[in-house]
């Protein structure tokens, strides 16, 4: 039975066994285990490849800066890369983007500079770049309420006849909340061009999938909402990059939502602040090593020739200067004014705001001036 | 707005203020529970669906957080969606979208994003509604920076207030009162209206000034007539717009009258009301004669039908709490 | 395929066809069809036969006096009789019934007497009953809220190792709502003993089941949940019967939760204040008409020479004594005291409340001595 | 109440309150995100899961309302559960749950069913968390009829209030503001602790009150002092009990000094401080000086990380507000 089959069925579940192309030991799976599906040109696998070594660097380096204290937080998405970067090259520059805090890598693959994409875990603004702009928006924190931002966008769009798709990621724990549910629920009635990408990385902080639901799988949910449901393997890009592409082309072209389960794990704590040592084994996390995105890809791409030492090379060099770049981007203080806080929450402004703004400047002026005098 | 001739009552002004909105405006949609095929449970959106067809009016699935969610992604795209809340309290579902996405998207994004949504709730009780269909939700909503909220009293500010609500680039929490909707157009109002975030002296008087909104309009109206008869001057001030708060035009009334009752059908602790009290003592304590009294509901859920009547704000209670008052005269 | 071995496979999904065990004609279904399930009892069905038309007259007359103005509202279940009679009917007495407002006949059938059971409805209190003496929560408006009651109290009972379940009702249109959701996955997840009946009426008010669901079936959800899920015709009490009891069966004795889609339909408005002419066919409501819960169960108990005039006329005359005394009760004033008002909020009485009630009770002598005086 | 020697921190008392408590009542139960394996993202619930088993202390799924609403169902059974829910804003999705069921369901049941449900929440900021992450929601909880509010400010009042609130019958929301829990304890405590319900004078003045509750109490002691150093007498309240309002002890108060500061965190307009100023003006009108102020965040969302400070309520801004009296002497 080939996943493509599937879509046209609405009452039928996944595979028990996730989909991959590309396996963990780096081999590409046999044809006929292939559903129908084609390996991804080795030039895409490529620069598959070559955006998550980049992203990965990038996020080593994040998470030592907020280690040395230049970042509030920071969620690493570390194990995940075939997910996050296998999804968004999946996507158009036309399609947008509904990211949670977890997405950072994915964020930035799109385009997103550094400065613009930390704001919110560095602290200076709650989000730093232009959605609009970008087709991205801001990193979502109450978990899954951004499911139903992805639909709603998706709506609109079908409604203007604009040939685009939206994408939203979704963590395993967060299916639980009602959100969720909602958004599933719209984009099938409504038969919006959306892509759900449940990231299953098996916890949610400290909670495992095991009492987030009682479903074989997560992708099992699908069929209670009448729209496909996709079981991969989040650690096999190539997989990943093939069924996300697919569920795209058919959102855009009128065929509807698509929900996709990526089984991966997250190698890192939740976030900095997390220890993982309080609920989980630290030979779970090195099981899942093994089974490493860009280690399995470099395999292939190794074995098939297509790629030797002077692009790794050439790659790691160019990770470096990107890391070395943000690095010293970080270290500059960023520019705040406090202001500014009273700027953007309305259009209209309200006279009892600029008040405020007022107060809150004659006492910095005041402070100041104390501060000059003592 | 020259296109609508007077409407009859409260209902049809906002069916009209949305069929105008419809009609000028391609990026303005509607959407909810019941809003399409049947125009609603109060019918304001009635024959909408039918004029304008259902990619401009629909009805979606039963789901107050998922309304109010896929509304801010397609005000993301340039749309201005007026959904609704089909009684107050099942807004409630719905309270994590409004004041953590609504509220905020625009400020979270350094106004890049503004989300141009319209929230109707049919608001307050008045008309024997079984548990849940009589809340006053507006303390919950005016708390919340980042929203605008504004309630109309008359038919004929229902239909300037929505269309302004609708243009606004904010986002808008619509008050009706469900008790009004068939109301019928009372004065006649000559000249442009007013815009929505001032509120309006309905009565002049020099002795007290009764701040109401909404479904409190009518009974300060009232107490004022009766007031009358004991030869009291009451100013009435209908504050139409509950955020932002009209200061200039409640202060000045409260500085001539240096007396003031608020009035609201919320619980009194923590409603609306505290924050009238507390605003205008702020800057009028020096002009006051009398701490500004709130006559509300009490602190206690919504009654059972039949016992409404007890809960309610009446002109008796009003003046008998202005008896309280140490008048020098 | 049996339904009961649906219940250890939790990736399998229902037959398309609903499960009937006495057809719209009143024949029983061929033993083939029956998938291992028995008839109940000709004596089971004599009393729910009874019980129906009991309920059905009863509730006739709460319609009649709603238009009379002695209640403020009333939701009538006219039509879905077999789901309501046969899901109570199927429960033990130490079982926890969590109802909404559709559901009055069910609330009636377990025995909570008139003036107590419509309080809500005539506006004397908002609900009229002990919860804790029937074992019946309040009939719950806020949609779907009562679906995560019934799955704690279920919890509750489990932790405590009592042997009992809890049930409860929703409506298709109520199964978009996010707490249906976190209902269904708590419920998967602790394994609690609930059984959920979703009486699909096929309309939410005005919106019609297309409208609120792209699945095939509501109860295609189950497996999302790792749940089993059955799909009942919701007019043939028979079928209802033998599902519930088999489901609380499990239940009690710890094989977890169940979703029960019983297909129904409200013949009724929705409330007295709807008008349904707007959003459907008469033709459809006769059409349903013609599978009438009622007329079914008597037309096979006719054949099968079980029901003879006498104990029609029995029946009949029962229910008219009920319907006489309910009439009876409603047309009494309810005794309404507002110092009630400020009774039960807290068990610890507060200052501030009881100013305000001595405040109201001073305003109510006032008034009454202004209206003795003039 | 014996069993706990003075406890280090805030989140230990909390711990030892809760372990007292399930060590005393089998039907009290603990479950919520992350508050059993892990003990919660601040360890307030370290170590219980291990010593009561799953039975007792349980992570459930992630989801606010189903975490209430299954509350809701096991307190109707005869169970007292004890719910954490992450941080403030994050209680939003249970919005509903809160308001419409556990505030209203004894109200709705003439009395016949209590629900003992303690929601224990995170509140407000000064940790530099990021968005969502730093709200104070007591407005929206204290307007509501039928929940109980509370809030500690040093370690000592965590345990007692904890303690209460799990042995009350009425549903307590419990807010701990989150910046204090790894506040140690800062004076002995003597004698028995004061009931959950009364406002502590925590500071004894006669110039000026300032009313602060959770984290702002720490900013009106310091105030105090630095105005101690201007010959300014400042007398310090904490609330504790927002809903219940002890009216007694700050009414008492303010008739003493005349003068009034209330203070908060959260937004201005429509904040608790509203109610606070408005009530006790109605009772103490004509013993006030001068205004009762509002010193709070401002009417924006809650600011990014690095701005925070310009936001939280600090003792310049108090004295400057303090500074606009006009002072007789
Ligand atoms: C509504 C809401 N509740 C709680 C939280 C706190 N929280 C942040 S991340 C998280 C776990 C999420 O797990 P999952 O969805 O699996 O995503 P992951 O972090 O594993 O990517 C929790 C509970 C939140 N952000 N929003
Ligand atoms: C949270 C919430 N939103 C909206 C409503 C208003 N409302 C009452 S009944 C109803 C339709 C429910 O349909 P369904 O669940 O199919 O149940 P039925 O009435 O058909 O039995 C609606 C929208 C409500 N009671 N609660
Ligand atoms: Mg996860
Ligand atoms: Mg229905």
């Amino acid at each position: 039975m080939s996943l493509t089959e599937e879509t046209s069925a609405r009452a039928v579940l996944p595979d028990a066994e996730a989909f991959t192309l590309i396996d963990a030991s780096g081999a590409a799976v046999p044809i006929d285990r292939r559903r129908g599906y084609e390996l991804p040109d080795v030039e895409v696998l490529k620069e598959l490849y070559r955006r998550m070594v980049i992203a990965r660097r990038w996020e080593t380096q994040v998470t030592a800066l907020t280690r040395q204290g230049r970042l509030s937080t920071y969620p690493s998405a570390r194990g995940q890369e075939a997910s996050e970067i296998g999804t968004v090259m999946a996507m158009q520059e036309t399609d947008w983007l509904f990211p949670t805090y977890r997405d950072s890598i994915a964020v930035g693959t799109r385009g997103v500079v550094t400065a613009e994409l930390l704001s919110g875990f560095r602290g200076d603004w709650h989000s730093g770049w232009d959605p609009k702009e970008h087709r991205i928006a801001p990193q979502a924190t109450p978990l899954a309420t951004q499911v139903l931002h992805a639909v709603g966008l998706a709506m609109a769009a079908k409604l203007k006849g604009d040939p685009i798709a939206t994408v939203t990621f979704i963590g395993d724990g967060a299916t639980s909340e009602g959100d969720a549910h909602e958004g599933f629920n719209f984009a099938g009635v409504w038969q919006t061009p959306t892509v759900f990408i449940i990231q299953n990385n098996q916890f949610a902080i400290s909670v495992p999938i095991a009492k987030q639901t009682r479903a074989r799988m997560l992708a099992d949910k699908a069929v209670g909402y009448g729209i496909p449901g996709y079981h991969v393997d989040g650690n096999d890009i190539a997989a990943v990059f093939a069924v996300v592409t697919e569920a795209l082309d058919r959102a855009r072209s009128g065929g509807g939502p698509t929900m996709i389960e990526c089984l991966t794990y997250r190698i890192e704590p939740h976030t900095n602040s997390d220890d993982p040592s309080r609920y989980r084994d630290a030979a779970d996390v090195e099981a899942w090593k093994a089974r490493d995105p860009i280690a399995r890809l470099e395999r292939y791409l190794t074995t098939e020739g297509a790629l030797d030492d002077e692009l790794r090379a050439s790659i790691e060099e160019e990770s470096e200067r990107i890391a070395a770049a943000m690095r010293e981007a970080m270290n500059r203080e960023p520019a705040i004014d406090p202001m500014e806080l009273f700027e953007h929450v309305y259009n209209e402004p309200r006279a009892s705001l600029l008040e405020q703004r007022d107060a809150l400047k004659a006492e910095l002026e005041d402070a100041h001036d104390a501060g000059a005098v003592s | 707005m020259a296109k609508t001739a007077k409407p009859l009552t409260m209902a049809a002004a906002l069916n009209s203020a949305m069929r105008d909105a419809l009609d000028e405006d391609p990026n303005v949609v509607i959407f909810g529970e019941d809003v399409g095929q049947l125009g609603g449970v109060f019918r304001v959106t009635s024959g909408l669906l039918a004029e304008f067809g259902e990619d401009r009016v629909w009805d979606s699935p039963l789901a107050e957080s998922g309304i109010i969610g896929t509304a801010i992604g397609m005000a993301m795209y340039g749309m201005r969606p007026i959904v609704e809340m089909q009684f107050d309290a099942f807004s409630y579902p719905a309270f994590e979208q409004i004041v953590s996405h609504v509220a905020k998207m625009r400020n979270r994004t350094r106004g890049r994003v503004s989300l141009p949504i319209v929230i109707r709730i049919p608001t307050s009780g008045g008309i024997g509604g079984v548990e849940h269909h009589s809340d006053s939700s507006e303390a919950y909503w005016t708390h919340t920076p980042g929203l605008t909220v504004v309630t109309p009293s008359n038919p004929a500010d229902a239909y300037s207030m929505l269309r302004e609500a609708i243009a606004s680039d904010d986002p808008v929490i619509f008050l009706e009162p469900k008790s009004h909707y068939w109301m019928k157009e009372g004065t006649e109002q000559s000249g442009p209206p007013l815009p929505m975030n001032k509120a309006a002296v309905v009565r002049e008087g020099t002795d007290v000034t009764l701040i109401s909104y909404g479904p409190t309009v009518a009974v300060a109206l009232k107490t004022a007539e009766l007031a009358e008869e004991e030869d009291l001057s009451v100013e009435v001030i209908d504050l139409r717009s509950l955020s932002p708060f009209d200061d200039e035009t409640v202060c000045a009334s409260v500085r001539k009258t240096s007396r003031s009752v608020v009035i609201h059908e919320a619980a009194q602790f923590g409603g609306y009301g505290a924050e009238v009290a507390a605003r205008v003592t702020e800057r009028e304590f020096y002009h006051l004669a009398a701490p500004i009294l709130r006559i509300t509901g009490a602190d206690i859920p919504f009654p059972a039908p039949l016992l409404e009547k007890y809960y309610l704000p009446t002109p008796e209670r009003i003046l008998n709490a202005m008896s309280t008052w140490e008048w020098d005269d």
